[in-house]
C-alpha cells in the first residue's frame, strides 16, 4: 500500500464535559428556539397593548410586584446551585453534583411556590380577554418549561445518587445548568414585561 | 429497501384518503323536505315538527354538525334573537345559557318554541323561517349549553363573550 | 495549525477491524430494528421518499385544481371541495414537501460532505423524522376520515377562527404545523451542531462545501422563524378555537392582523428556508459540472447569509393591502428589493463560474440552466411586487401565483431535480439515465412555463386567487386552459422522472465512488455509502479535497472501530478536540414521537391532551435517556 | 435555446390578442391612480425585461463556445482559470453588482414616488365618501352625506362621477375581504374591527367590474361588484333617483308581489325603503331593478335569473347565506313583477 498522510487521534479523550461538547451546543440551540418563542410573545404582548385603550383592562388584578420581586431572590440564587453542580460535573465530584442539584431544586421549588401563590391572585383567565390570553400564555409556557427542567433535574439527582455518574451523566448535569441559566435569564425580561409592563405602558 | 415499502404503503393510504374522503358533513343545499315553512296554522294546531306531510321528526337532523351550529349562530343574530336574548346571556328575553328550561331542552321542545312562539313575548317564527334553519338554530342554542358534541361546538365567538363569571 | 500529519503506510487493514466497524454500525434486521434506525443515510432517505409521496399528493391536488379552472363556470369540484383542495395543496407543498425534502437532503449529504459518520444527534434525527411522518399522517388521515381544512395554507383569522371555520379541519391543520415544525427544528439543531463540531480535521470555515453553508444558514433561519409559526398556529389559532383565548378576537382586545404579522414573520423566511438549500445545491452541482471551484466563494456565502438576515425584515410585504403607515411601507419596499442585490450577486457568481468552467452538459446541468431562467424571471416579478403601488394591483391575483411558483418551483424544485440527477449515483450506487433525465427536463421546463407564464397575464387582467370558478365574459378561459394543459405536461414530466428512477434503480450502470470526478468529500465515500460513511475519516487541507494533489490528502487513524465513534473538532479551525461516542440504534425516538403524537392529536379536541402528550413524551424520554452501562473511559 | 426563450413570448402574444375584455383589468386604466400604476408596470417590464434578456444571454453564452470544452472527454479533472481571468471576472461581477444596487435604488425611489401619488390621501374639499362594508359574500355600500336624509344605502354597485375624488372607507362585517376595482385603483383589505381607506378617481366613463381579492370562504369567487363611472350630471340624477323610496306597487299583480315579499322570510334580511321591510343583513333592494347584476355580480339582472336565484340560491351560489325560501308557484310571478318594478 502506498503511504498516506495520517493523523493519529488515539490520544484524544473519548468524551468531553465543557462548552465544546456537541450536546452543550445542541442544548444552547434548543434554548435559542425557546428564546425566540418568548421574544415573539413579548412582541405580541405589546402589540395587543397598542390596540386597546386600557391596559390592563379595568378591574384586572395583575401579578403582585413585591411578591414577584421577592421571588427573584431564590430564583437567582438557584443559579449558584446550578453552577456548583456543573463545576462538580467537570471535576467528577459526585457529592458536589448532588449538593448543587439539590440546592438548585430546593430554591427552584421555593420560586415556583411563590409563583403559584402570585398566579392565584389573578382575577382573570385566558378566556377573559386578549390581555388575559397573553399573560396566561407567557406564564404557562415559562412554568411548563421550568417544571419540565425540574423533572429532568430530579431524574439526574436520582441517577447520580444511584451511583451512575459516567461522562454521559456528568455532561447531563453540565447541560442541565445551561437550561436553568436560560430559564432564569429569560424570566427577567418576562418579569419586567408582566410586572412592570402595565405600569410603564399601562393606563389609558 | 424497506423505506420503499413504507412509502408505497403511505402512498396507497394517502391516495385513498384523497379520493375516498367525505368532507365533514356540510350541507350547502338544504334537502327539499327541509325547506318547508310552517304556516300560521302551527300556532293553533298541535302540529308536530316536521310538517303535516312529512314524518314527525323529533330529533334534530343536524345534531352534532359543526357547520349547522355555526349557521345557527349566524342566524341567531341575523334574525335578531340577540335583540331579546343577547348573546345567550339573556336580556329582555330569558337567558339561553345554563338556565332552567321553561319549555324543555329537547330539540323538539326548542323547535316548538321557535315555531309557535311562547307567552310573554317570544314571537312565532313559523311561517317565516324554513325548517332547516330552525333546526340550525336549535343546534346552536343547544351547543351554547354543551348539549351538542364538544368536538362540534366552537369555544368562543368573535364578539364580546356572554360569560356568566364577572370580574370584581 | 496543529493538524500535522505524518506520512505512513496505513496498517494493513485487519479484516477484524473492518468487521468491527460493520458490527458497530449495523442496525439489525426485522421490523423492530426498522423503527430504531438512527443512521443518517437511512433517515435522510426516508425524509426524501416520504416528501416525494407528499409531492405526488400535492401534485394530484394541483391537477384537480387546474381541471376545475380549465374552463369558465366549471362544476367539476364545487366551492367546498375546491377550497379544501387548494388548502391541502399549499399546506402539503410548503409543510410536508418543500421543507422536509430539503431537510432530508441535508441529513443525507451534510455528514458525508463534512467527512464524518453521522449527525451529532442521531436519535434526535430519527425522532424528527417520526414527528414529520406523524404530522403528514395526521393531515391525510383526517382527510381520509372526512375532515379537511379549507381556510387556505395561511389560515387567516377570522376566517379560520371558531366562528367561520366550523369543524375540526383547521385544528388538524394547526397541529400538523406543530409536528412538521418540531421535525424541522430537530434537523436544524443537529445540522448546526454537526456542521460546527463534526467537520473533518482541517475543514476550516472557508473550506466548508457550499451546500453545507446553505444548510447551516437555513438551519439558523428555522430556529428563529419556526417558533413564530408554532405560536401562530397553536397559540393564536388553536387556543382561540379550542379553549377560547382572544388573541384574534377584536371584541375582546385581540386583533385579526396580529395573526398575519406572526404568520408572515415565519412565512417569509419559510420561503428562504426552502430555497437557500437549493442555492447550495446549485453551487455544488455547478462546481462539479463546470469542473472548477465556485467563483467568488466568500461572496456567495456572504450573500446567502445576508439573504437569511434580510428575510426576517420583509414579512410586511405580504400585508401591503392591509393599509399600514406609509413610512413602514417604504421601509419594507426597500428591504424587499435588497433581496435583489444578494440574489444578483449569486447569479453573477454562477454565471462567472459557467464562463470560466469546462462544462459537462449533464441532465443535472440542464436543470441548473432551467433554474437560472425560471428563477431570474421570478426574481424580476418579485422586484415588481416589492413596489407597493404595483403590489396593490397584483396582490392576491394570479400574478402572485405565477411569481411564487416561478421562485419556488424554479428556485427550489428545479435545483432539487438537478440534485437528484447529480447525487443519484451516491444515493443508490447506480447512474441515472441521462437521456431520460434530459427528456424529463424539457418536458418539465416546457410544462412549467406553459402553466405559469399565462398566470402573470391572468393576474394583470384581474383574475383573483383562490376563486373556484370565473365567468366566461371576463375572457380568462383560453389562458386558463393553456395553464391546465401545462399542468398535465408537468404531470407527464413527473411520470418520466419516476420511470427513470425506477428503471435506473434496477438497470442503471453501476456507479463508482466518484462518477463525476467531483471535488467534495461525499464522493470519497462508497456509492452508496456504508453506514459509517468512511472507514478512515478524511483529513483535508483544501476546499476541494478530491481535486487536491495526493500529498494534501490524509486520513485519521486511532479511532475505535468497535463503537460508533466520530471526531469532534473545533468550531472555527476544525482542529481535533475529542472523540464522541454516538448512541447505537434505539426504538425510543420512535416511541417518544408516538407518545407526543398521541397527545398532540388529542389536543385537536381538548387542551388537556397537551398534558397527556407531555406525560407520554416524558415516558419516552426516560426510556431514551435511561442510563446504560457507563461509557468506558478507556481511550 | 431559442425555443426556450421564444415559447413564453409566443404565449404572451397569443394571450394579449385573445382577450379583448377590459372592464376588469389592471392593464386598461380608467382612473388617474390605475394609470400611474400601469405606467409603472410598463416601465418595470421594459427595464427588468431587458435585464432579464441580458442575464439570459450571459448565461447561455458559454453554451455556444464548443472550444471551451463542453462535453469533451477526457479533460482535466479540474480547471483552474488563470489569476488574471479571475481578477477580470471579479471586476465584472463587482460592476454588475454595483449596477444592480443603483437600479434597485432608482426603483425604490420611483416606487415610493408612485406610491405617494396613487395613495392620494391629500385632503380635498370636494370628494365623495363612500362606505363599503364587506359581507360574506356581497358588498354593502353607503354614500355618506352631512345631511342624514341624503345618506344612500345600496349594494354591490357603486356609481361615481367622473373627475371627482372618491374616498372609500372600508369595513367588514365578518371576515377579511379586499376591495379591488382593477381599472381604477389597487386593492385595499376590509378588516373587521378597523376602517381602511382608499382614494380613487375615474377619468373615463364606463362600467368597471371589481372582485373580492382576499379569500373569504365558500363563495369568494362570486363576490363581485360594479363601479359605474358617469358624467357628473348623470351621477346626480342617479343619486337623486336612488334616494327616493321604492315605487309603490301600481297594479294588483305587483301589489300581490309586495305582499308575498313582506309575508316571507325575505323581509327578515332585506330592506326596501318605503315598505315595512327593513332587514339589515342582506343587500338593500330598494332599487334592485336598476342594478346591473344580482347576487353580487354573479348573474345579469334579468327576470329569469332572478326567478332562478330566488327559487334555488344554493345551486347558483352554493354555500351563500341567502335562505332557500319556498315560494308557491302562483306567488312567484307577482313577486318577480314586484321586484322588477323596483327601478
Amino acid at each position: 500500500m502506498t503511504p498516506v498522510r495520517t493523523l493519529d487521534v488515539s490520544g484524544l479523550p473519548p468524551y468531553n464535559i465543557s462548552n465544546r461538547a456537541p450536546t452543550w451546543w445542541g442544548q444552547v440551540l434548543l434554548c435559542a428556539i425557546e428564546g425566540s418563542m418568548f421574544c415573539i410573545l413579548i412582541a405580541i404582548y405589546f402589540y395587543l397593548r397598542l390596540g386597546v385603550d386600557f391596559w390592563p383592562p379595568h378591574g384586572a388584578r395583575e401579578l403582585d410586584p413585591t411578591l414577584s420581586s421577592i421571588a427573584l431572590l431564590p430564583l437567582l440564587l438557584s443559579a449558584i446551585g446550578s453552577y456548583w453542580a456543573s463545576e462538580a460535573a467537570k471535576k467528577d465530584s459526585r457529592s458536589g453534583m448532588l449538593g448543587g442539584l439539590i440546592l438548585n431544586l430546593v430554591l427552584a421549588a421555593v420560586f415556583l411556590a411563590l409563583r403559584f401563590a402570585n398566579w392565584g391572585r389573578l382575577n382573570y383567565n385566558w378566556a377573559s380577554d386578549a390581555h388575559g390570553s397573553v399573560v396566561w400564555t407567557i406564564l404557562f409556557l415559562h412554568t411548563f418549561d421550568m417544571v419540565a427542567d425540574l423533572l429532568f433535574t430530579i431524574a439526574l439527582v436520582i441517577i447520580v445518587a444511584a451511583g451512575s455518574s459516567g461522562p454521559k451523566q456528568r455532561l447531563g448535569v453540565h447541560v442541565d445548568s445551561v437550561v436553568w441559566y436560560f430559564l432564569i435569564g429569560i424570566w427577567l425580561p418576562l418579569y419586567g414585561v408582566l410586572v412592570w409592563g402595565p405600569r410603564l405602558v399601562g393606563g389609558s | 429497501m424497506s423505506s420503499r415499502s413504507l412509502s408505497s404503503a403511505t402512498a396507497a393510504m394517502c391516495a385513498l384518503a384523497l379520493f375516498a374522503c367525505q368532507p365533514e358533513k356540510q350541507q350547502l343545499r338544504p334537502a327539499p323536505a327541509q325547506v318547508a315553512v310552517f304556516g300560521d296554522a302551527a300556532r293553533e294546531s298541535d302540529i308536530q315538527p316536521g310538517g303535516r306531510e312529512s314524518q314527525p321528526q323529533v330529533t334534530n337532523p343536524f345534531h352534532g354538525e359543526a357547520d349547522a351550529i355555526s349557521q345557527g349562530q349566524r342566524l341567531f343574530s341575523w334574525y335578531n334573537c340577540t335583540g331579546c336574548h343577547a348573546n345567550g346571556g339573556g336580556a329582555i328575553g330569558p337567558p339561553l345559557i345554563k338556565m332552567e328550561w321553561i319549555y324543555g331542552e329537547e330539540p323538539s321542545n326548542l323547535f316548538d318554541t321557535i315555531v309557535k312562539g311562547r307567552p310573554n313575548g317570544m314571537p312565532a317564527w313559523g311561517g317565516r323561517i324554513p325548517e332547516y334553519q330552525i333546526w340550525q338554530l336549535v343546534a346552536y342554542i343547544r351547543s351554547l349549553n354543551g348539549l351538542e358534541p364538544q368536538s362540534a361546538t366552537p369555544k368562543r365567538q368573535d364578539h364580546i363573550e356572554a360569560t356568566t363569571e364577572t370580574r370584581p | 495549525m496543529s493538524v500535522l500529519t505524518e506520512w505512513r503506510a496505513p496498517a494493513p487493514e485487519a479484516a477484524e477491524e473492518q468487521n468491527a466497524l460493520y458490527r458497530a454500525w449495523a442496525d439489525g434486521r426485522g421490523i423492530f430494528s426498522w423503527f430504531s434506525v438512527t443512521t443518517h443515510q437511512a433517515i435522510g432517505k426516508r425524509y426524501i421518499v416520504t416528501a416525494f409521496v407528499f409531492l405526488l399528493l400535492g401534485g394530484i391536488e394541483a391537477l384537480l385544481m387546474r381541471f376545475q379552472l380549465a374552463r369558465p363556470d366549471n362544476t367539476f369540484l364545487g366551492p367546498a371541495r375546491y377550497n379544501q383542495i387548494f388548502t391541502m395543496h399549499g399546506t402539503t407543498m410548503m409543510f410536508l414537501f418543500a421543507v422536509p425534502v430539503m431537510e432530508g437532503m441535508g441529513v443525507y449529504l451534510v455528514p458525508l460532505m463534512l467527512g464524518t459518520r453521522n449527525v451529532a444527534f442521531p436519535r434526535l434525527n430519527a425522532f424528527g423524522y417520526w414527528m414529520y411522518l406523524a404530522g403528514g399522517l395526521l393531515l391525510y388521515g383526517a382527510a381520509f376520515t372526512g375532515t379537511m381544512p379549507s381556510a387556505g395554507w395561511f389560515s387567516y383569522t377570522p376566517l379560520s377562527g371558531p366562528q367561520y371555520s366550523a369543524g375540526k379541519g383547521v385544528d388538524v391543520w394547526a397541529q400538523m404545523i406543530t409536528f412538521t415544525e418540531v421535525s424541522a427544528m430537530c434537523v436544524a439543531v443537529e445540522l448546526i451542531v454537526t456542521i460546527f463540531k463534526l467537520r473533518a480535521p482541517g475543514m476550516t470555515l472557508n473550506r466548508i462545501p457550499m451546500f453545507c453553508w446553505s444548510m447551516l444558514i437555513q438551519s439558523f433561519m428555522v430556529i428563529f422563524a419556526m417558533p413564530a409559526v408554532m405560536l401562530a398556529s397553536t397559540v393564536l389559532l388553536l387556543n382561540d378555537r379550542t379553549i377560547g383565548t382572544h388573541f384574534v378576537n377584536p371584541a375582546e382586545g385581540g386583533d385579526p392582523l396580529l395573526y398575519q404579522h406572526i404568520f408572515w414573520f415565519f412565512g417569509h423566511p419559510e420561503v428562504y428556508i426552502i430555497f437557500i438549500p437549493a442555492l447550495g445545491m446549485v453551487s455544488a452541482i455547478l462546481e462539479v459540472h463546470s469542473r472548477r471551484g465556485i467563483f467568488g466563494y466568500p461572496a456567495v456565502v456572504l450573500s446567502m447569509v445576508a439573504n437569511g438576515f434580510i428575510a426576517f425584515g420583509l414579512w410586511v410585504h405580504h400585508m401591503f393591502a392591509t393599509g399600514l403607515p406609509q413610512i413602514a411601507e417604504a421601509y419594507f419596499t426597500a428591504a424587499s428589493m435588497m433581496i435583489g442585490i444578494t440574489s444578483g450577486v449569486q447569479i453573477f457568481c454562477w454565471i462567472a463560474t459557467l464562463w470560466t468552467g469546462r462544462l459537462r452538459l449533464t441532465a443535472a446541468m440542464y436543470f441548473i440552466f432551467g433554474f437560472i431562467f425560471i428563477f431570474v424571471l421570478g426574481g424580476m416579478t418579485g422586484i415588481m411586487l416589492a413596489s407597493i403601488p404595483f403590489d396593490l394591483q397584483a396582490h392576491d391575483t394570479f400574478f402572485v401565483v405565477a411569481h411564487f411558483h416561478y421562485v419556488l418551483i424554479g428556485g427550489a424544485l428545479f435545483p432539487l431535480f438537478g440534485a437528484f440527477h447529480h447525487w443519484f449515483p451516491k444515493f443508490t450506487g447506480r447512474m441515472i439515465n441521462e437521456k431520460l433525465g434530459k427528456a424529463t427536463f424539457w418536458v418539465l421546463f416546457v410544462g412549467f412555463n406553459l402553466t405559469f407564464f399565462p398566470m402573470h397575464l391572468l393576474g394583470l387582467k384581474g383574475m383573483t386567487r383562490r376563486v373556484y370558478t370565473y365567468p366566461a365574459e371576463l375572457g380568462w378561459g383560453p389562458a386558463n386552459l393553456l395553464a391546465t394543459i401545462g399542468a398535465v405536461t408537468i404531470a407527464v414530466g413527473g411520470i418520466l422522472f419516476i420511470a427513470n428512477v425506477l428503471r435506473s434503480l434496477n438497470a442503471g450502470a453501476r456507479a463508482d465512488s466518484d462518477p463525476w470526478e467531483a471535488g467534495t468529500l461525499e464522493w470519497a465515500a462508497d456509492s452508496p455509502p456504508e453506514r459509517f460513511n468512511f472507514a478512515h475519516l478524511p483529513v483535508i487541507s483544501n476546499r476541494y479535497p478530491l481535486w487536491a494533489p495526493r500529498e494534501q490528502q490524509g486520513i485519521v487513524v486511532g479511532m475505535r472501530n468497535d463503537r460508533r465513534e466520530v471526531l469532534v473538532t473545533s468550531s472555527m479551525d476544525a482542529e481535533p478536540h475529542h472523540r464522541l461516542v454516538l448512541p447505537r440504534s434505539s426504538i425510543w425516538p420512535f416511541l417518544t414521537a408516538l407518545g407526543f403524537a398521541i397527545g398532540l392529536v388529542g389536543s385537536v379536541f381538548a387542551f388537556s391532551w397537551y398534558f397527556v402528550s407531555a406525560a407520554l413524551g416524558m415516558i419516552g424520554l426516560i426510556g431514551w435517556f435511561w442510563p446504560h452501562r457507563p461509557v468506558e473511559i478507556r481511550p | 435555446m431559442k425555443a426556450r426563450a421564444g415559447a413564453p413570448l409566443l404565449v404572451s402574444l397569443l394571450l394579449t390578442s385573445g382577450c379583448a375584455v377590459s372592464y376588469q383589468s389592471g392593464l386598461d386604466p380608467a382612473g388617474t391612480q390605475a394609470a400611474r400604476i400601469t405606467e409603472l408596470w410598463w416601465f418595470f417590464i421594459a427595464l427588468l425585461g431587458s435585464i432579464f434578456i441580458i442575464v439570459m444571454a450571459m448565461t447561455v453564452w458559454p453554451l455556444f463556445h464548443r472550444h471551451r470544452g463542453i462535453n469533451q472527454e477526457p479533460l482535466e479533472q479540474r480547471h483552474s482559470p488563470s489569476a488574471a481571468t479571475e481578477r477580470k471576472l471579479t471586476r465584472v461581477v463587482a460592476a454588475a453588482t454595483g449596477a444592480t444596487i443603483l437600479i434597485l435604488l432608482a426603483l425604490i425611489v420611483l416606487s415610493v414616488i408612485t406610491g405617494r401619488a396613487t395613495a392620494g390621501n391629500q385632503v380635498t374639499g370636494n370628494h365623495l365618501v363612500v362606505e363599503v362594508t364587506g359581507n360574506q359574500w356581497w358588498w354593502a355600500v353607503r354614500y355618506m352625506n352631512d345631511d342624514p336624509t341624503r345618506i344612500l344605502v345600496t349594494a354591490n354597485e357603486i356609481h361615481v362621477p367622473v373627475g371627482r375624488r372618491i374616498l372609500i372607507r372600508g369595513m367588514s362585517q365578518d371576515v377579511i375581504h379586499s376591495f379591488w376595482i382593477p381599472n381604477l385603483q389597487g386593492k385595499r383589505d376590509l378588516i373587521p374591527s378597523r376602517i381602511t381607506t382608499e382614494w380613487f378617481e375615474a377619468d373615463k366613463p364606463g362600467r368597471y367590474r371589481g372582485q373580492c381579492a382576499e379569500f373569504c370562504g365558500l363563495q369568494h369567487a362570486h363576490m363581485a361588484m360594479w363601479v359605474v363611472a358617469e358624467p357628473p350630471a348623470e351621477f346626480e340624477a342617479w343619486m337623486a333617483h336612488q334616494l327616493d323610496r321604492a315605487p309603490a306597487p301600481s297594479d294588483p299583480v305587483t301589489q300581490r308581489g309586495q305582499e308575498v315579499f313582506l309575508g316571507h322570510a325575505c323581509v327578515l334580511c332585506h330592506a326596501i325603503r318605503g315598505t315595512p321591510a327593513a332587514g339589515q343583513v342582506g343587500p338593500d333592494l330598494t332599487h334592485l331593478a336598476s342594478r346591473i347584476s344580482i347576487a353580487a355580480g354573479t348573474l345579469p339582472n334579468t327576470k329569469g335569473n332572478l326567478a332562478g336565484w330566488i327559487a334555488d340560491p344554493q345551486t347558483i351560489k352554493p354555500g351563500n347565506h341567502m335562505a332557500t325560501v319556498p315560494v308557491d308557484s302562483e306567488d312567484m310571478q307577482p313577486l318577480l313583477n314586484y321586484l322588477e318594478s323596483l327601478k
